[in-house]
């Protein structure tokens, strides 16, 4: 098959992925929408290194770039998810324990 | 038979990926867009990579799951069995994102794309592998440096307490004092 | 169609059988499982894998009587069909009552194929755990209070971990599979974290003695008890505690010779025959190390209240005070003198102290529970094995007949 | 060195695999009536206790399946059947002697795919009922699989390094001296337990577990049941057979043709974890993981490394 249909297919994860990203407002939400932008990312560069330049390894680099990316965002993602609910509730005890000074 | 076995992962690919913003349950969202990171994995093996394709399999399996455990424990209304209405800017986005949309296909048309220069090697899998860990090892070691540096920055964020809360003051403590016991006792 | 009959036949052979057992029908529980194990039909372990159900349960005094009709009846519609149900009144007729369950099974099976009235929609049992059925936060809860589809949504609280995640509150039995019949632990989770726990204990029926401390009970009223007798109570009341104990942290094969030991006890095998029963049994339970690596250091008791229950201070010392007893008791199974009245000494603890034992282990529960993990949750309780038939008004010295 | 399969194979794997797995099960039902009833006092008998699982699959055809409340149906309906379906794409990978039905270029990374599917499997499965129990069935497996996952990796990565080979065939081929499980003990160890903990099974069975009432399978009945206990019944065949190919030499023996030396060497295999079941409690994860952690992922990389040292000097 010819490059175009994948590379449309890739600009549409892409789109969903972004329109995802704009319209959530949680944090894991948003991820899910990177995600699907960066599965996006992936098929374009697999593409890539099959239509135009499968002689160099550049495209299955940039593949390994982006699965890494994908982990870190997550792992990331999910830390600051995890201390922004933890803070949030340190906060309260630490302004009771102020007002009871 | 080549049409249908395009067709149909790129079809899932992007309808479960869509789905994934109109599903009100956190584990249907999920596993859609698990779903639809697996229809990307397939493509990547049907263009030739194999061995990425499994291996972009295997991760978004592991990592979707563990996803779902932490939508559960922080969304609002994990369950979603209320309506879920969190979204703001709908209309906006979707013009932004329709344009973009237009205007990559319209590139990805129009584009004079070059020939294909070379021809894939015999072992695609070989080739990543040399040139990952091959004389420079520059990209592998950038993202084992990113890796590990993620790894103390998540622990660092997520956890609550500090070798010293659990190990005592100078580390002295034989075993630590967690709320559970590990195996170990470290 | 006869094949159809006969694959029905074949496949309700051995049915799958969940035991509904009430505090003080512990006679009849032993009956109904060592029968089971004779015909080798299986033990269900919750309702949705359930062929028979056989109810072992007291109606009880008072308001404790509707709420044993109340989760029985949830039981039977959390079965799928075909399904059977039966009534056990008596010890001895485990056997007859089980071959009725079965035939009974064998029609509504063939019937349900005939004539299809029962067919059509499952029960839709309640959410929340199989043998918690009045449970209205399934995990699917979130954090909005309100209502969905009739179920109340699960709130927010402090946890042992400071994240403040969603609290589900589910009563713990009283049909979990290896659990004291007739405890209920109303606890709060969060995941798997137990947060609080109360206990909830249905006291059974007046009239029957506790059939564990039957023979302290008859001895101290007078009666001629061999002291073997007490004995091979006292060791089957152990190795009862110690199937529950080995089920629970998953290791079926101890557990299952645990109870075939216990079975034996109970059916009158001679001293030597038990303590080759009992023998290897204690070896394996006492080398394996993994088995004190993995309960070694729970449930914790301070040493001055684990001494005052007359127990161990973590689980795996309590197992080890179980089966040192065990061992102990079943050598002395053929002793014939008759037991001394005074120091009546039951399976778990004084039978006339002032407080029944079992209730003293129920009370120290709720704080052992507080931040364990659901496995670990169920090891503390097993490794307590609190026996709720001691709840009964204790029948008074001399007044047993009455 | 691998051939090609004939076109049959494709379907005679699962029946294949399907009739390892209720022999096991089997064996396994044997066992455990002997322990709790003495032993079978004729054959007869010894039969109908083996035939339990047969039984059992029977039963639940003739059973109706049932809802939980608020229940998500179609999530449990996927979870229950990914988990077969996963084990079987792992199984094609497997060779029977020299062959497979697929000797993929990369079939050591397919087998890790797939059984990690089993992931997402038994979680949807303990999810979808909506009933506690179930969820920390589902719960229990995922943090099963985060201690499991990355020492089964390594263990997997050493064989394959080894091997020098992603292929199957190519780690067989290795093999025709000298065993990997002689010369990489811990990575064979290590993929053992893996194969128990993927499977959750044996000492790992807490995500089913009878003190959470089956756990994952807590409310599950009629075909939903059948996959989900079943597959995982096929998923503990298929890794146990895994490790013939990885590290017990594959068909390579001498006399027996290859395939018998497959068979013999998998029924050892599941045998011994047949027995050793039977020997040890259940592994609890709040233990577990900071073991498989602080000890097993270590040991593994240590094993890695001395195979890495070995196969640069060769």
């Amino acid at each position: 098959m010819s490059a175009e249909p994948f590379l449309l297919l890739a600009a549409a994860l892409f789109c969903v992925g972004l329109f995802g990203a704009l319209t959530q407002q949680s944090i894991v939400m948003l991820m899910m929408g990177l995600e699907l932008m960066l599965g996006g990312v992936i098929l374009a560069a697999a593409t890539v290194w099959r239509h135009f330049a499968p002689a160099t390894a550049d495209g299955q680099v940039l593949i390994i770039v982006a699965v890494t990316a994908m982990a870190l965002e997550m792992a990331v993602g999910f830390a600051v998810v995890t201390a922004l609910f933890r803070s949030r509730e340190t906060d309260m005890t630490d302004m009771a324990a102020e007002l009871k000074e | 038979m080549e049409f249908v076995v395009f067709w149909v992962p790129a079809v899932l690919a992007v309808g479960c990926g869509a789905l994934v913003f109109r599903f009100d349950s956190m584990a249907r969202a999920t596993f859609s867009l698990l779903a639809s990171l697996l229809c990307t994995g397939g493509l990547v093996v049907l263009l030739g990579l194999d061995y990425l394709g499994v291996v972009v399999v295997l991760m978004m399996t592991l990592e979707m799951s563990v996803m779902a455990v932490f939508m559960v424990m922080y969304m609002m209304n994990p369950a979603g069995l209320t309506p879920m209405t969190m979204t703001h800017n709908t209309r906006a986005a979707a013009v932004v994102c329709g344009l973009l949309f237009a205007l990559l296909a319209a590139g990805i048309l129009s584009a004079p794309w070059p020939d294909r220069r070379g021809r894939p090697p015999d072992d695609p899998t070989l080739d990543l592998g040399m040139s990952l860990m091959g004389p420079q090892m520059l990209t592998m070691m950038t993202l084992a440096m990113a890796l590990f540096a993620t790894i103390v920055a998540t622990v660092v964020l997520a956890t609550r307490r500090g070798r010293y809360d659990r190990l005592g003051d100078g580390l002295r403590a034989r075993r630590a004092d967690d709320p559970v016991p590990g195996g170990v006792g470290r | 169609m006869d094949l159809r009959g006969r694959i029905v036949r074949a496949a309700l052979g051995r049915p799958r059988v969940l035991a509904a057992v009430s505090a003080g029908a512990t006679e009849r529980r032993l009956a109904v499982e060592a029968e089971l194990a004779r015909r080798g039909w299986p033990c269900a372990a919750a309702p949705a894998e359930a062929d028979l159900l056989v109810v072992a349960a007291d109606p009880g005094p008072g308001t404790a009587g509707a709420g044993t009709a109340d989760w029985v009846a949830r039981l039977w519609e959390a079965m799928p069909a075909p399904r059977a149900r039966v009534p056990l009144a008596d010890a001895g007729e485990a056997a007859a009552v089980l071959d009725h369950g079965l035939a009974e099974l064998r029609r509504r099976g063939g019937a349900r194929h005939g004539g299809g009235h029962r067919g059509g929609h499952a029960p839709a049992p309640p959410a929340g755990s199989p043998d918690s059925p009045q449970d209205p936060d399934g995990p699917h809860a979130g954090h909005d209070s309100g209502l969905v589809d009739g179920l109340p949504l699960a709130g927010r609280a402090d946890d042992r971990d400071g994240l403040r995640l969603d609290r589900l509150h589910l009563p713990l039995g009283p049909a979990l599979p290896d659990w004291p019949a007739g405890l209920v632990l109303r606890v709060a989770l969060q995941g798997d974290v137990v947060q609080r726990a109360a206990v909830e204990a249905d006291p059974p029926g007046p009239g029957r003695l506790p059939f564990w401390n039957e023979p302290w009970l008859r001895a101290a009223a007078g009666e001629r008890v061999a002291r073997g007798e007490a004995a091979r109570r006292l060791c089957a009341a152990h190795l009862d505690s110690l199937g529950r104990f080995f089920a629970v942290t998953g290791w079926p094969d101890l557990a299952a010779r645990a109870r075939y030991a216990r079975d034996r006890a109970l059916g009158g095998a001679g001293a030597a025959e038990l303590s080759a029963l009992v023998r290897p049994l204690t070896r394996r339970a006492r080398g394996s190390r993994t088995l004190r690596w993995l309960t070694a250091g729970v449930g914790v008791l301070p040493a001055g209240r684990a001494r005052s229950l007359g127990v161990a201070g973590d689980a795996h010392g309590r197992m080890l005070g179980w089966l040192d007893a065990v061992a102990r008791a079943a050598s002395a199974c053929d002793d014939g003198a008759p037991l001394a009245a005074d120091p009546a000494v039951g399976p778990r603890g004084p039978v006339h102290g002032p407080v029944p034992a079992s209730r003293a282990l129920l009370d120290a529960l709720p704080g052992l529970l507080e931040g364990a993990e659901f496995a670990c949750a169920r090891i503390v309780v097993a490794s307590l094995d609190p026996d709720l038939d001691e709840l009964a008004r204790a029948p008074l010295p001399g007044a047993a007949h009455g | 060195m691998a051939e090609h399969p004939p076109s049959w194979a494709v379907f005679a794997l699962p029946v294949l695999l399907a009739a390892v797995a209720l022999v096991t099960a089997g064996a396994d039902a044997l066992l455990a009536a002997g322990a709790r009833a003495g032993p079978a006092r004729s054959p007869r008998e010894a039969a109908a206790r083996a035939a339990a699982p047969a039984r059992g699959v029977l039963r639940e055809l003739v059973r109706q399946p049932r809802r939980t409340r608020a229940a998500d149906v179609a999530l449990v309906r996927v979870g229950a059947a990914l988990l077969p379906v996963a084990a079987m794409l792992a199984g094609v990978v497997l060779p029977l002697g020299f062959r497979s039905v697929s000797d993929l270029p990369e079939g050591v990374v397919w087998y890790n795919a797939m059984e990690a599917l089993a992931w997402a499997a038994v979680w949807l499965a303990g999810w979808g009922p909506n009933s506690a129990l179930s969820l920390i069935g589902g719960y229990r497996f995922l943090a099963q699989g985060l201690a499991y996952e990355v020492p089964h990796m390594l263990a997997i990565t050493t064989a394959a390094l080894g091997a020098e080979s992603l292929r199957v065939g190519g780690v067989v081929d290795a093999q025709s001296g000298l065993w990997f499980a002689v010369w990489m003990p811990a990575a064979f160890g290590i993929h053992l337990l893996s194969a128990l903990a993927m499977a959750f099974w044996g000492p790992f069975d807490r995500p089913a577990g009878r003190d959470v009432a089956g756990g994952a399978a807590a409310e599950l009945s009629g075909v939903d049941r059948i996959l989900l206990l079943g597959g995982r019944w096929l998923l503990l065949v298929v890794a146990a057979a895994m490790s013939v190919p990885l590290f017990l030499g594959g068909g390579h023996g001498p006399l027996l043709p290859g395939w018998a030396w497959t068979v013999v060497k998998t029924a050892a295999v599941l045998a011994f974890l047949l027995w050793a079941r039977r020997r040890v409690p259940a592994l609890r994860m709040e233990r577990w993981t900071e073991a498989a952690w602080v000890v097993l992922t270590p040991l593994a990389v240590v094993q890695a490394l001395v195979v890495a040292v070995v196969v640069l000097h060769r």
